[in-house]
């Protein structure tokens, strides 16, 4: 997959982040209100037990005559059976429990740390023996293996507790971060670390440790919240040292003076609910860490809904063309990524007409809104990405345009597959690991063909990929079965089991071989010619498009600059990005011209200067270049190029 | 062209290179499955040159860096630097060895650790190598190398983080952390293919230019055989951990001899050929490198595989000064043969000028 | 299959492990059984029954690797040894009495706990955004509760002063174990309270990973496709995303099994459940040696063999593993 | 007192397990049958899983429940409540000869075992030959050299050593079992005795380990007794036992509230009673060895320094009243054996003469305001067993009062087991102990101050882990057991008092009680403060002549 596809395909905004925006967004998992909340409560959990006792200056083991009381301006959490302040015990014990809590974390990390790194990155044997090891004393039972291990215990202080619970806990995180270390082992700048020359410990200990510091501390503070539930369980059966005051330990003199049967309810809850507490105030972090390491897992704030299932409402859509050769138009299309006024204009005000049986090419670099566009048309935008406005027309054959944006999720549902396939550019990605590519491909004949027998649908099945070049027993096959050239092929199978009028290409081949890639394409045109299918067929190769595509449409920061037939583009590209795309690969034959690419690098979209967003890198550009945002204009026939060096000043004629 | 009359800069003969599956139950049972990335390879860097490393992905290629690099063991085979043999994967020797010879990774994004500074990424090979005495020095040997990859004004780029940066200009810090070590070989994977098209040409020509004027000895890694014409004095291609065919850039295009190599040329995108399919015959798949093909590895997808093609590897055929390949057709025990080598298919043998 | 085989040699280096590691730990530790049953019983036993206590138990000294061979031996042919606690009732009669009682209560506990969770994570996962997501601080919150701390206050409040529940215990004293219904109500009745405090308690560790994987797998271009696809949002949600965002839990609930029955030793005590949780507790209070560890090799055992059964399960899920690799 | 303490740790065992065994719901148990004789709800610890009635194994179900008497009965009965007070159960008499080396008894008549057979001397002889030959079975430690059946009726046993003193586990601990039965066991320590044949009011009739059963005996050797149809004995959990209780589904538990529901107990109903006797003393252990505890004047310092009411009203829940006299007697129970000269005698808080004590024995104050001498101050640790709550909570009390004079005492809770080990080998400066029990005052006397039980620093020490070891109290001691003659003994026990006031060994702190609640709804005739005929609790020996004086409720 190349740095393109990935930033293009992700419906993320632009690939390369601004420095101060991206740092901010790099920690938002970390501001979230959950892991807020956490940290506040954990926070105060440490500050009372740090300093909780300097101020509430009672002994929690004094006695004194004050036997049961409920709680009261001189005992805030009441008294216990002899007396004794529960408050100043709370606060002891949230001192104890925290350090049996950090401590042995702290050693069930150190260790975890020593064996998943170690397994991790010397790999071989010793991966092999550490991980049987970890794996062990991951299946053995943690609770009765300490219950065991502390009844045998003769002395049960907090720090032998923490030993122990230590030694059991410590294989979850060493499995974690062996797989951890694993993946990063593999990345690039490991080995270009080793290249460099560093010494293995210098890459263990300051190339892959930091970028485990997510993983390392969701599993510290896992570990914490283990320590403390096994500690207080342990205190509470009377195996740990319960003169010390632990929130086990008060559970345990409040349950063996029959707290909750005399109704002394403060003496029981407040420990208890403490260790609840202080869980949930791990976890909450822990969702922060897990959002921060998997930013997919973070909530946008734009309602689900309304991007994905909810019509477009905002402005009225212009009238769609009466011309009978188009199938698909795309009227003044605007997607954004996120809320206004912070909004990403991924998708800018575009328009393109698709006619039947055509080929048409969407040229573009990562941040153009390529992939955007391919995902508005097909409606598959998730959250944050939201079409604000435009129409996207389709036309059944004989039938009056309808609106796909507009549609009813039924409706819409109906209008998929049928009549818009779509095909992406992963094909390992995009089939369903745990499906064969039989059921796979039934499901949409199911859904849509519902009169269908099963043996016509597995006819239909075997047809489709007889057409695409696959032998017929592979139907039964998993797709980790399959080459990457056949999943291809399987998926472009599947878009064609329903006869659609449009068929989207989203980069289908660029994570393929060239030989690999030229026999799909081949195919795919072939297809074409006998099913008579239009293709928007989307890449960020312009070679590609020029040798396949009938029309072609340029993109750059989500507007189309240029379009026009795929000669006519070849021969004469009139707008400067054209022309320095079509030099900037080299030829197989001819003459080695001299090449010198496009300076500067591809836009921001969050930070798009008013005017045409190309003038930064333009060689061309003129004064008004950085004030005037050049329209789509027609220059010849067929030919339209959004550039002020191409158009009069006064044309306002930019339909299509 | 040039040719340069002296020592090499590198070396490497009969490189092999095979990965266990499974190394337990290898242990176990005595007998080990193993990949066979490389088999094989032997080239040549010279000083001041580019040679073009070409093929498929899986072919091996990355692998070749790597081994050159001294990244992975040898299972077989010699590297010589300036002559001398390397044979040493960790300590002092393996130092020693990646200070003249380094490497540019496919992935900028990925080269370049997150949790490091760019100022960070470039010194530490200062460090490693001792080439930087004191903090000052350090930092002008930075600067000095950013402005080398053109990248200025250099402080601006000293204390930021890799994401804070574009594919393009992490692949010049890329570049330059490679340059830092001063070495003689450097091995470029892939450096420009998970770029931006219109940026490419940029880092491209940069990388000749650091050739030319540092007097580097590069391999450059690719898939895109058109590159390779333009940027690279000699080509070998690679099919399935094999050098097939090689020799300079433009022959090599022009004339392709192996029938993968013109396979591969018939493939590639060239808009020149616009509205025209190329004739494909093939629709075959590299082969399992576990259980390679006996005999040519291509020779279930070749169609002009003869029997011996079934059996016997094919030696190395000169066809002219500099280019030669590893193919029965062209082969001399088999010269009857020759006259019905394959002419290369109709698209890539006539010469389009637009 | 190869996949299976090697976990079966995992399981079984993993059992192997155990075994030594519970003859090592009795014996690296301090303590001496008759000396502690003796301060159990103190003030009953005159001191001088020490001595009687010692050969009763046939406490001896040996080397240690001919202990260990001995060791092996007897637990080859079932032979646990005799309980102290329940002298001289064999280990193995002791495990066996209330191995079921665990297995049933902390096993259906378990699934449902499984299941409500999953399908909740799955429901929270495909609603994400909506009103669902509250269900992750409620259940986290619950799950961060101590399991005993919990129980006493639902025993307490709904046994206690509702008498809504029975006390403790597994079933009622008057009937006799058979399968009769009488006898099958009792005890469906004793467990409701103490299943439910691991239900609850537990539910969390499935809901919150199960929703991560869903919104993590629906953005996978498969779930994706699938939409546009048309299929129906109900397939999406359970063909494509959950059935593949389920992996990850199923491999957990295989992991999970451990903690679960750890987490029942407490829940068992708190009930008075006659499950082998509790058993093992009288064991380390009155240091009985050979129950403790008779307990321990069953529980670990019992994990070990559910841990394989879920990998069967996983190997049903998902065809990859079933591939030569 | 020994038995205070067992039951003391098994409440709190279980009460920390919340169960030992499983609980029955009572409300589900058959209704009994209109106009016969009731049936009694007790609450025992529960049994293991198989039905183990071996009355010599301590893990027995028997033994569990403490329902041993109830089926294999003892040549005598005791009332350990007051000295010298006996009920001949199968022996009618008893007469010591040849200086107490001899011990003679016997039988009643009409006896029989619950399987028909008569019950005759050669079933005392093989019993006691039984636990000769296997030490196992002989957990009460009986020492005897021969003995024999001259008749059918008479046992006689000879002893090497005066064995006065050995009467009680001889005649009052040790179940006779039939020989019938127990000849043909091949290996009577591993025998589980599933169908125990015995002498007693009881036979067994169903076991599981939530509950035992017993049902009347018809063939009892007492005509009309019992008046009670079954002993229902649950195995309930301290929590459990206690909701029960105070709902009046029990009748008879070894129970104690710690939170003044005892009072909620009695008021709930006219027929709920609870009655604590003394049964023991608890006492403060100070290590003899170790310095400054070895000097006398700090031992009474500290004696002085105890507000032992204090620690009965916070550290035992007003149950355990204080010890009064400094001899540490007890008393009511032993009032016959005080010696007169000490009648008058009681411990008094006295701060100002524990004071008093520590400066005469040269003690200064020093600025923490802790006594010290030679620039060591009086820095000591308690050891107790964590797991003994009462004991933990009267440690607390004990530091805080001893603090107040002067004396710092930091409280140590270890396991069990650990506390053991400690106390047995030295290793500890204070803990407290619970004194041996009998029949006599005389066992406790023996267990604190015998140096037989006791020993140097790092080897065992039994019951004298004082380690107080002195050549005149160690003659008192032998005096006694070779008296021969009640007055003798009478005077070394006056002797022993000395010892105790004089010297100081150990520091008496409160009355161990037996715990014990009860319900007269169904049965009357329980013991009570006024008619102490014997404990009231279920778990003593002494449950069996409780059960056979109660009768219905009218």
């Amino acid at each position: 997959m190349s740095a393109e596809a990935i930033a293009d395909a992700v419906p993320e905004p632009a690939a390369q982040p601004s420095p101060k925006a991206s740092t901010r967004s790099r920690f938002a998992g970390l501001r979230s209100a959950k892991t807020m909340t956490g940290l506040v409560m954990f926070g105060v959990f440490v500050l009372a037990g740090a300093f909780g006792p300097v101020f509430w200056r009672k002994d929690p083991s004094a006695l004194s005559n004050d036997i049961l009381q409920p709680p009261s301006s001189a005992h805030w959490f009441g008294t216990t059976q002899t007396g004794q302040d529960i408050l100043a015990q709370v606060l002891v014990g949230t001192r104890v429990s925290l350090l049996v809590g950090v401590t042995a974390a702290v050693l069930a990390t150190v260790l975890s740390l020593l064996v998943g790194l170690t397994a991790g990155y010397v790999g071989g044997l010793t991966d092999e023996l550490f991980s049987a090891l970890a794996n062990v004393f991951l299946v053995i039972p943690a609770l009765p293996l300490v219950v065991v291990l502390a009844g045998y215990l003769p002395t049960r202080g907090s720090l032998t507790v923490a030993v122990v619970i230590s030694l059991t806990g410590w294989s979850w995180g060493a499995r974690i971060l062996r797989a951890q270390t694993l993946s990063i082992r593999r990345r690039d700048f490991i080995e270009a670390a080793r290249a460099t020359g560093e010494r293995p410990i210098r890459i263990i200990l300051f190339e892959i440790l930091p970028n485990e510091f997510a993983i390392v501390a969701s599993s510290f503070l896992f570990t914490i919240v283990f320590a403390i539930l096994t500690q207080a369980g342990l205190a509470f059966l009377g195996l740990s040292d319960v003169t010390t005051w632990s929130w086990g330990g008060i559970l345990y003199w409040a349950q063996n003076n029959q707290a909750l049967q005399s109704g002394a309810w403060w003496w029981f809850v407040p420990p208890g609910l403490c260790i609840a507490l202080i869980g949930m105030a791990l976890a909450l972090i822990n969702f922060g860490i897990d959002e921060f390491v998997n930013p997919r897992l973070r909530v946008q704030k734009l309602a689900a809904k309304r991007a994905r299932q909810m019509p477009v409402t905002k402005s009225e859509p212009r009238p769609a063309s009466r011309r009978t050769d188009v199938v698909l138009e795309v009227t003044d299309l605007h997607v954004n990524y996120g809320e206004e006024p912070s909004a990403v204009k991924a998708v800018d005000g575009v328009d393109l007409v698709l006619r039947r049986g055509e080929v048409l090419g969407i040229a573009g670099e990562s941040g153009s809104g390529k992939s955007t566009l391919a995902y508005a048309i097909t409606r598959l935008l998730r959250p944050p990405g939201e079409v604000v406005s435009g129409s996207i027309h389709y036309w059944p054959r004989g039938e009056e345009p309808v609106d796909v944006l507009r549609m009813s999720p039924d409706e819409l549902r109906a209008f998929r597959w049928a009549e818009l396939a779509i095909v992406f550019q992963s094909a390992m990605n995009s089939l369903n690991p745990v499906l064969t590519l039989r059921v796979q491909m039934a499901d949409s004949l199911t859904a849509h063909r519902p009169g269908m027998s099963t043996q016509q649908r597995d006819a239909r099945v075997v047809e489709v990929m007889t057409m695409v070049g696959l032998p017929a027993d592979r139907a039964d096959a998993y797709p980790h079965e399959l080459s990457g050239g056949m999943r291809q092929r399987a998926l472009i199978a599947m878009a064609l089991v329903l006869e659609p009028d449009v068929l989207v290409l989203d980069e289908p081949t660029t994570a393929l071989d060239v030989v690999v890639q030229r026999q799909i394409l081949n195919q795919i045109m072939a297809l074409r010619e006998q099913l008579g299918f239009a293709v928007v067929f989307i890449t960020h190769d312009l070679s590609l498009l020029i040798e396949v595509a009938d029309r072609i449409a340029i993109m750059y920061a989500g507007r189309v600059i240029e379009t026009g037939s795929a000669s006519e583009l070849y021969r004469s590209p009139q707008h400067p990005y054209s022309d320095g795309l079509l030099h900037s690969f080299p030829h197989l034959h001819g003459p080695r011209k001299v090449l010198t690419g496009i300076p500067g690098t591809p836009p921001d979209l969050r930070f798009i200067a008013p005017g045409c967003p190309f003038q930064p890198r333009c060689s061309k550009a003129i004064a008004s270049c950085t004030t005037t945002m050049p329209l789509l204009l027609a220059t010849t026939k067929g030919h339209q190029v959004a550039c002020l060096l191409t158009q009069p000043r006064s044309d306002d004629d930019g339909q299509l | 062209m040039t040719v340069s009359s002296e020592t090499p800069a590198l070396e490497a003969h009969g490189l092999v290179k095979h990965f266990p599956v499974h190394r337990i139950r290898q242990r176990l049972r005595g007998r080990g499955e193993v990949v066979h990335a490389v088999d094989d390879v032997s080239l040549t860097l010279r000083s001041g040159e580019v040679t073009a490393l070409v093929g498929e992905s899986g072919s091996g290629k990355s692998t070749v860096a790597r081994l050159l690099a001294g990244l992975y063991p040898l299972t077989d085979g010699t590297i010589s630097i300036g002559g001398a043999t390397v044979r040493a994967t960790r300590g002092r020797l393996f130092r020693e060895h990646v200070r003249r010879v380094q490497m540019v990774f496919q992935d900028p994004f990925g080269s370049l650790n997150p949790v490091h500074t760019i100022a960070y990424h470039l010194r530490r090979p200062l460090k490693v190598h001792g080439l930087a005495k004191n903090r000052a020095a350090t930092r002008a040997a930075t600067v000095e190398l950013l402005e080398q990859v053109n990248l200025t004004p250099a402080e601006q780029y000293l204390a930021k983080y890799p994401h804070e940066l574009s594919g393009g200009q992490l692949q010049r810090i890329a570049i330059a952390r490679a340059l830092a070590a001063e070495p003689k070989v450097l091995l470029a994977d892939e450096p420009v293919s998970m770029l931006d098209v219109s940026i490419r040409l940029g880092l491209l020509n940069l990388l000749a230019g650091l050739v030319k004027s540092l007097g580097l000895a590069m391999l450059y890694i690719t898939h895109d055989i058109a590159s390779a014409r333009y940027f690279a004095t000699t080509t070998l291609v690679m099919y399935a951990g094999r050098v097939i065919e090689g020799g300079p850039s433009e022959e090599l295009v022009q004339r392709p001899a192996h029938p993968y190599t013109q396979l591969l040329l018939a493939s590639a995108p060239d808009p020149d050929r616009a509205g025209r399919d190329p004739e494909l015959l093939d629709a075959g798949e590299p082969p399992s490198l576990v259980n390679p093909p006996e005999g040519c590895r291509f020779h279930p997808r070749c169609p002009h595989a003869m029997d011996i093609c079934r059996t016997e590897a094919p030696g190395t055929t000169e066809l002219r000064p500099g280019h030669w390949t590893r193919c029965w057709l062209y082969s001399a025990d088999t010269e009857a043969d020759t006259a019905q080598a394959p002419r290369p298919s109709s698209a890539a043998s006539k010469e389009h000028l637009t | 299959m190869r996949y299976l085989a090697r976990r079966f040699a995992f399981y079984l280096i993993t059992a192997w492990a155990a075994l030594t590691l519970n003859f090592l730990i009795p014996r690296l530790m301090p303590g001496d059984p008759a000396q502690a049953l003796l301060s159990r019983f103190r003030g009953r036993l005159d001191p001088r029954a020490t001595e009687a206590l010692t050969a009763m138990f046939g406490l001896n000294d040996e080397s240690m690797w001919s202990q260990y061979r001995t060791y092996l031996a007897d637990l080859s042919k079932g032979d646990f040894g005799l309980s102290f606690t329940f002298f001289p009732t064999p280990v193995s009669t002791v495990i066996m009495d209330s191995l079921w009682w665990t297995i049933v209560l902390v096993g259906i506990a378990t699934v449902v706990s499984f299941v409500i969770g999953t399908l909740l994570g799955i429901i929270a996962g495909w609603k994400r955004g909506s009103r669902w997501d509250h269900l992750l601080p409620v259940t986290t919150f619950f799950s961060s509760i101590p399991y005993f701390w919990f129980g006493l206050i639902v025993l307490f409040v709904l046994s206690g002063e509702l008498r809504l529940f029975p006390l403790s215990g597994g079933y009622s004293s008057w009937l006799s174990v058979d399968f009769s219904w009488a006898f099958l109500s009792s005890a469906f009745k004793h467990a409701i309270l103490p299943g439910l405090t691991i239900v609850i308690a537990s539910i969390a560790g499935w809901l919150i990973p199960m929703r991560n994987m869903m919104v993590t797998t629906m953005s996978d271009d498969y779930v994706v496709l699938a939409e546009a696809k048309g299929l129906s949002p109900r397939r999406v949600m359970l063909n494509y995303a959950a059935r593949n965002a389920i992996l990850p839990s199923v491999a957990t609930f295989t992991m999970s099994l451990g903690f679960v029955v750890g987490g029942a030793v407490l829940t068992e005590i708190v009930f008075g459940y006659p499950g082998i949780g509790n058993n093992l507790y009288q064991a380390v209070i009155n240091e009985d040696f050979p129950l403790m560890q008779g307990i321990f090799l069953i529980i670990t055992f019992v994990v070990l063999l559910a841990n394989f059964l879920a990998d069967l399960v996983y190997v049903w899920l998902d065809p990859r593993t079933r591939v030569e690799a | 007192m020994k038995i205070r303490r067992r039951r003391t740790i098994a409440c709190l065992v279980t009460a920390v397990a919340l169960a030992l065994g499983a609980a029955a719901c009572t409300e589900e148990a058959p209704p009994a049958k209109a106009g016969s004789l009731p049936t009694l709800e007790i609450t025992g610890t529960g049994g293991g899983p198989a039905a183990n009635f071996n009355p010599f194994l301590p893990t027995s179900a028997l033994n569990a429940y403490s329902a041993v008497n109830m089926i294999y009965e003892p040549l005598v009965q005791f009332n350990i409540l007051k000295e010298g007070s006996t009920y001949p159960w199968l022996a009618t008499a008893w007469t010591w000869s040849d200086g107490d080396k001899t011990l003679t008894f016997k039988l009643r008549d009409g006896v029989k075992w619950s399987d028909g057979q008569a019950f005759t001397s050669a079933d005392v002889v093989f019993t006691f030959e039984l636990i000769k030959k296997y030490a196992g079975l002989n957990v009460n430690g009986v020492d005897f050299e021969t003995v024999s059946a001259p008749d059918d009726k008479t046992v006689v046993m000879t002893f090497k050593t005066p064995a006065f003193t050995q009467l009680y586990a001889i005649a009052g601990l040790t179940p006779i079992v039939s020989k019938h039965e127990w000849s043909a066991v091949p290996d009577p320590t591993k025998f589980l005795d599933p169908n125990p044949i015995g002498t007693g009011p009881f036979v067994y009739k169903s076991y599981n380990p939530q509950l035992l059963v017993l049902t009347k005996n018809d063939k009892f050797w007492q005509p009309g007794k019992p008046e009670v149809q079954q002993l229902n004995y649950h195995g309930l959990s301290f929590e459990t036992a206690g909701i029960q209780l105070l709902s009046g589904e029990l009748d008879w538990a070894d129970y104690f509230f710690t939170t003044g529901s005892n009072k909620e107990f009695v008021n709930k109903n006219k027929d709920n009673h609870f009655w604590y006797p003394p049964t023991g003393v608890v006492s403060l252990v100070p290590n003899n060895t170790v310095w400054p505890l070895s000097e006398l004047p700090v031992r009474q310092a500290i004696s002085a320094a105890l507000d032992r009411q204090q620690i009965c009203d916070l550290g035992q829940y007003t149950f355990n009243p204080p010890v009064k006299t400094p001899t540490g007697l007890l008393l009511p129970n032993y009032d016959s054996a005080l010696d007169p000269k000490y009648k008058d005698l009681t411990i008094v808080e006295d701060k100002a003469k524990a004071k008093q004590l520590l400066e005469g024995a040269g003690f200064t104050l020093n600025k923490s305001g802790i006594y010290e001498k030679g620039g060591k101050p009086i820095a000591l640790t308690l050891t107790v067993p964590s797991g003994y709550k009462d004991w933990m909570n009267s440690s607390g009390i004990i530091a805080q009062q001893l603090k107040t004079v002067g004396i710092s005492v930091t409280v140590k809770g270890v396991s069990g087991d650990d506390w053991s080990q400690r106390v047995a080998q030295g290793h500890y400066d204070l803990t407290l102990g619970s004194s041996n029990t009998g029949a006599s005052p005389f066992v406790a006397y023996q267990g604190w101050l015998d140096n037989s039980q006791s020993g140097p620093v790092g080897s065992n020490a039994t019951t004298n882990v004082e380690r107080f070891n002195d050549p005149a109290t160690q003659k008192l001691l032998t005096d006694y057991q070779s008296a021969g003659t009640d007055d003798a003994r009478l005077t070394a026990l006056h002797g022993l008092q000395g010892v105790m006031v004089e010297k100081t060994p150990i520091i008496p702190l409160v009355y161990s009680v037996d715990w014990a609640m009860y319900r007269s709804a169904k049965v009357t005739g329980w013991p009570t403060a006024e008619d102490p005929y014997a404990p009231a609790a279920p778990y003593t020996p002494g449950a069996e002549i409780v059960v056979l004086r109660l009768k219905p409720a009218a």
